[in-house]
């Protein structure tokens, strides 16, 4: 398992790795949106929470695209399923290296990129503990539908027709709790729950994804 | 004999050909009997005017888009419980019907909307739990079409099936958080004091079953077709193996 | 460690492919499957190997004792020969790949990318994998594709010291290895169609 | 060519093609906008016709991912290469493709998903003829950028990265058409240098995409 | 249609592999390489098939004559076995599939998915994909892997039959076809470190 995490890392970081293109996707899309809805100040500051958290949703997304498909095309899948691993453990840890080498990013630049769009000064603290909490699941739900896509050739926008609406319980929360932190309302209802939504993802998804995996491998 | 002994493709397609024709023909007759005396024979409503009929094919098709979701949730777990080739095929039968019963409610709430709330679409609960309906509903066809093996489509289409339920409901609870609506609440209710009029509500009941028979008869029909596609593929197979 | 498929039926979606294929494989023993293109060698391994279910009869003995080597090898471009082969060690529970690099001559190219390397030593590199995962079933899917001789007498080499420690080998190959080992033809045991109670039967 | 473009439209509409996914990717991203910055219905009218525009370039851009990759690494492309075909043929060809099963239905459907945001009554027409003027300049921009990374494993995301600064023009001047449309002002002249930007690109942009693919050929 | 190369000198991202090479191939010969894993045959074939540039000399003869066929077949999965063939038949200007089909044995084949061959069966389609190409020039780098002793006989007798219509044919592999070839082994032609002025030499 150790060795699945630090070697998926490795890869990451490698040259055409993913690590740090996640980044520059969230980025883009959020220069790309004044360009898109106009430049009034006022306007962008009242959708900044919600813009940031999509921007962080749709840049996990686009890295969760080749997760399984990489390893299945070359044949490495079949060799993890007849290793001593538990195809459940491998996606979780894929999982979770995704989320290292992504999800964690976002979280970090999240801000930078509010001073941009002109987030109100309140929001930045409930933003970014909103990412910490919410990111996770988002890689984990990822790796479910990965996992469900990952024989298909051109499985990509399959897999975001099968996320994205997975991805909504999460998104509400999150983006209604940074955007209550940015209004100075109290966040604590949604980020509860959005800590909930967390906790049962990562409890569950990797047997969902397991099995789905499996079923793919036969 | 067993209710199982249905799922044997072979007797399951006797069974469906003797009772399609009286499924069919009891729809029609409840649907026409509805719509008739929904259309010309209620009087208008003294708020709504002529636009409140469109009750009839909305209010059905609603409940109708959400009971198949809730059958093929059910032919799912047959499926990855006793691994019955019909009832995987029936879950991937009425997919389709669902979309097109979401895609009616959505229509005709969008044209009830403009004069009654002014606007096609609001993102009211009720319609955003719809929307997010008929996105996994989306999903679910579009893994069914993706993947070639059948086995293998409808291991994975049920497995999807079951994590979409829990996520649907999910949304929707989310959604009752994220806004408050302008949408009626249920109106069915067996408290009588909260009930739309006796006058609407009659032939109401006869559109409800008439949409209810005419989805099982959709259903029963579509998953005699994929049956068929199944049984040509085999023979095919079977074809190839001896050339 | 004995391996025992007994009345074995395979299929691709669905589809027999071949049916009523019974052998015994003991420790020390290795066996060659023969049969022209498309017989159902692959599928038959991939059975063996627990990647898919059979559709009848009974594969004994295989669990967690698979060493699989397919047409893909499953290596990362990206890496060097030395990761990809500790990596796959470490998945395993091993540790030491000095005697697999040696086993298979890949000595001087430990710290090449793996994507640059020739088809030739790509393969060599997927072969040495089988090496350090220390288990004691190879299944070998056309193991020699793209060797040239030297590399297959080295491949001949492994697969006999493996036996000799013990461990045995089922493999698909059209070509003759120089190893002492029995050989099944399947040609035989091709299914025809209704011998097995396949998935879509029930629809007939 | 002719049969190169039959077959790229036969593979799309093939089981795992990517007809059709490209919509609903768009419906979804747009559905989520209201989920993220919240359901007030003026806000989400001031923002529609930029959001259409985003959520259309980000549809178009996913389903390019793969559209050069697949054939590379099947060896199809080094067949090609050698074929009487030339290069730039071939990725004009494709990036057509491209644009029939993906641009063409998301000019469709843009306008049904108006309604979702409350795009004003008066936007519909020009939003429907900027996207007409501006998708085809995006397949072929993104044509060049799926050239640029080839070779690239997991090269998705590298490739937004590269392309997305090079729809900003198209998007600008999209996004301002369908703006001013929304508002009733006069949108000639962004639709005038749409239209100029669109010509320009698809009379250029072979020759260079092309170029690069021989390059990462090699 | 004759091909010409002088004192080619290949090499793969800078680094050179071969050096020295010339030889001559005229219609209706066959000339076959021969060396070790990783000597550099792939890289030769793809300078040749114009794939890559020669670091030095220079190969006359081969635009526009070549059909090429490596490791990957450039199949689609998801389209048939005819419609693979017509795609490439189309692309090179010809019609007619019937031949290739005939000639690899695919006939009753045609109407399935190319994705469900198994490896002998799509190896046999990519090799069919020369025949539909009408070009003079075949380079072929290990046609013969995956394939079955009666399919291997069956690409000999294509070889054959396009030698004697006038084209000629450059192979690299590793076993021996029993078509009548010239052979060249590249071992020899090894490029020594500073033998070629690479583009990397510019930093010494
Ligand atoms: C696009 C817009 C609309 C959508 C998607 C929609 C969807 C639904 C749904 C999902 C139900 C629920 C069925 C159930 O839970 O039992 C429903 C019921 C109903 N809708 Fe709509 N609706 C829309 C617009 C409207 C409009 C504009 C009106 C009229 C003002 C309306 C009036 C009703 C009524 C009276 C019911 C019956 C409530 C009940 O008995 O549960 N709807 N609609
Ligand atoms: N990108 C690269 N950088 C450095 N060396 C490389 C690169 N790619 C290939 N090589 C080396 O170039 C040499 C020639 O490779 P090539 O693929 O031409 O060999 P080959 O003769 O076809 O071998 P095989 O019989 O194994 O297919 C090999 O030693 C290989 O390791
Ligand atoms: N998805 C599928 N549907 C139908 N038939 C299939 C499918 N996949 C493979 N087959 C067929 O099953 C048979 C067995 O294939 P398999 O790959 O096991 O052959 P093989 O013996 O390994 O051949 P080779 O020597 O060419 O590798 C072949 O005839 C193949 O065409
Ligand atoms: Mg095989
Ligand atoms: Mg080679």
């Amino acid at each position: 398992m150790r060795a699945l995490f630090f070697r998926d890392l490795a890869l990451a970081l490698r040259a055409g790795g993913g690590f740090g293109l996640g980044l520059a996707f969230f980025l883009i899309v959020v220069v790309l949106v004044p360009f898109s809805v106009g430049p009034a100040s006022d306007l962008l500051a009242r959708i900044a929470p919600g813009v940031l958290w999509l921007g962080a949703l749709l840049a996990c997304l686009l890295s969760l695209d080749r997760l399984l498909a990489v390893d299945w095309e070359d044949g490495a899948l079949d060799l993890l399923a007849t290793s001593p691993l538990p195809l459940e453990g491998v996606v979780a840890v894929k999982a979770g290296a995704h989320w290292v080498t992504t999800g964690l990013p976002l979280v970090l630049a999240a801000p930078v990129l509010g001073v941009l769009l002109n987030l109100a000064p309140g929001g930045y603290g409930v933003l970014v503990v909103s990412l910490v909490l919410g990111t996770p699941a988002l890689s984990m739900i990822g790796a479910f539908g990965a996992a469900l896509t990952v024989g298909i050739k051109r499985g990509g926008l399959l897999m975001s027709l099968l996320v994205l609406p997975l991805y909504v319980p999460t998104l509400i929360f999150g983006a209604e709790a940074a955007r209550r932190g940015a209004e100075g309302l109290d966040p604590a209802t949604p980020l509860l729950f959005l800590a909930g939504i967390t906790l049962a993802v990562l409890a569950l998804m990797p047997f969902a994804a397991g099995a789905v995996l499996r079923v793919n491998l036969r | 004999m067993s209710l199982w002994e249905y799922a044997n493709p072979v007797k399951f397609l006797g069974l469906s050909e003797r009772i399609l024709p009286w499924l069919w023909g009891l729809s029609a007759a409840c649907l026409a009997i509805g719509l008739i005396w929904g259309f010309f024979f209620t009087p208008d409503d003294f708020r709504q005017g002529s636009t409140v009929k469109i009750i009839y094919l909305h209010v059905p098709a609603a409940l109708m888009a959400i009971n198949a979701w809730f059958m093929m949730l059910v032919a799912s777990l047959i499926w990855i419980i006793r691994r019955h080739h019909v009832s995987a095929l029936a879950a991937r039968a009425a997919a389709p019907v669902g979309i097109v019963m979401t895609l009616i409610a959505l229509f005709t709430g969008a044209i009830w909307g403009q004069p009654m709330w002014g606007t096609w679409w609001a993102w009211d609960p009720r319609l955003t739990s719809f929307l997010i309906l008929f996105l996994f509903y989306l999903g679910y066809v579009a893994l069914w079409e993706a993947i070639e093996d059948p086995d293998t489509a409808a291991d994975l289409t049920s497995i999807l099936c079951l994590v979409g339920t829990v996520f649907a409901v999910l949304s929707r609870y989310a959604v009752n958080f994220w806004n408050q609506g302008l949408h009626q609440g249920a109106s069915l209710s067996l408290d009588k004091e909260e009930n739309v009029a006796d006058v609407f509500y009659q032939p109401l009941l006869f559109c409800i079953a008439g949409f209810v028979l005419l989805f099982f008869a959709l259903v029963l029909y579509r998953t005699g077709t994929e049956i068929r596609v199944r049984r040509t593929r085999a023979l095919m197979a079977r074809e190839n193996a001896v050339a | 460690m004995e391996l025992n498929v007994t009345d074995l039926a395979v299929g691709r979606s669905g589809v027999p492919v071949l049916a009523g294929v019974s052998f015994t494989l003991s420790a020390g023993r290795a066996l060659v499957l023969r049969g022209p293109n498309g017989a159902g060698k692959t599928t038959l391994l991939r059975t063996v190997a627990g990647l898919q279910e059979p559709m009848e009869g009974a594969v004994v003995g295989a669990e967690d004792q698979v060493a699989y080597a397919a047409h893909a090898d499953g290596l990362k471009s990206a890496l060097t020969v030395a990761e990809n082969l500790q990596f796959w060690a470490a998945v395993f529970g091993q540790s030491g790949i000095a005697e697999a690099l040696h086993a298979f001559d890949l000595e001087g190219l430990e710290n090449r990318a793996a994507g640059t390397l020739s088809a030739g030593q790509k393969r060599r590199l997927g072969l040495a994998r089988l090496v350090v995962t220390g288990r004691p079933l190879w299944i070998l899917d056309e193991p020699t594709v793209s060797l040239d001789a030297a590399s297959v007498a080295l491949f001949a080499d492994a697969v006999r010291a493996h036996l000799a420690g013990g461990g045995c080998a089922l493999m698909a190959t059209h070509i003759d290895l120089g190893i002492e080992a029995d050989v099944l033809d399947v040609t035989p045991y091709r299914a025809r169609a209704g011998a097995v109670a396949a998935s879509d039967e029930a629809f007939l």
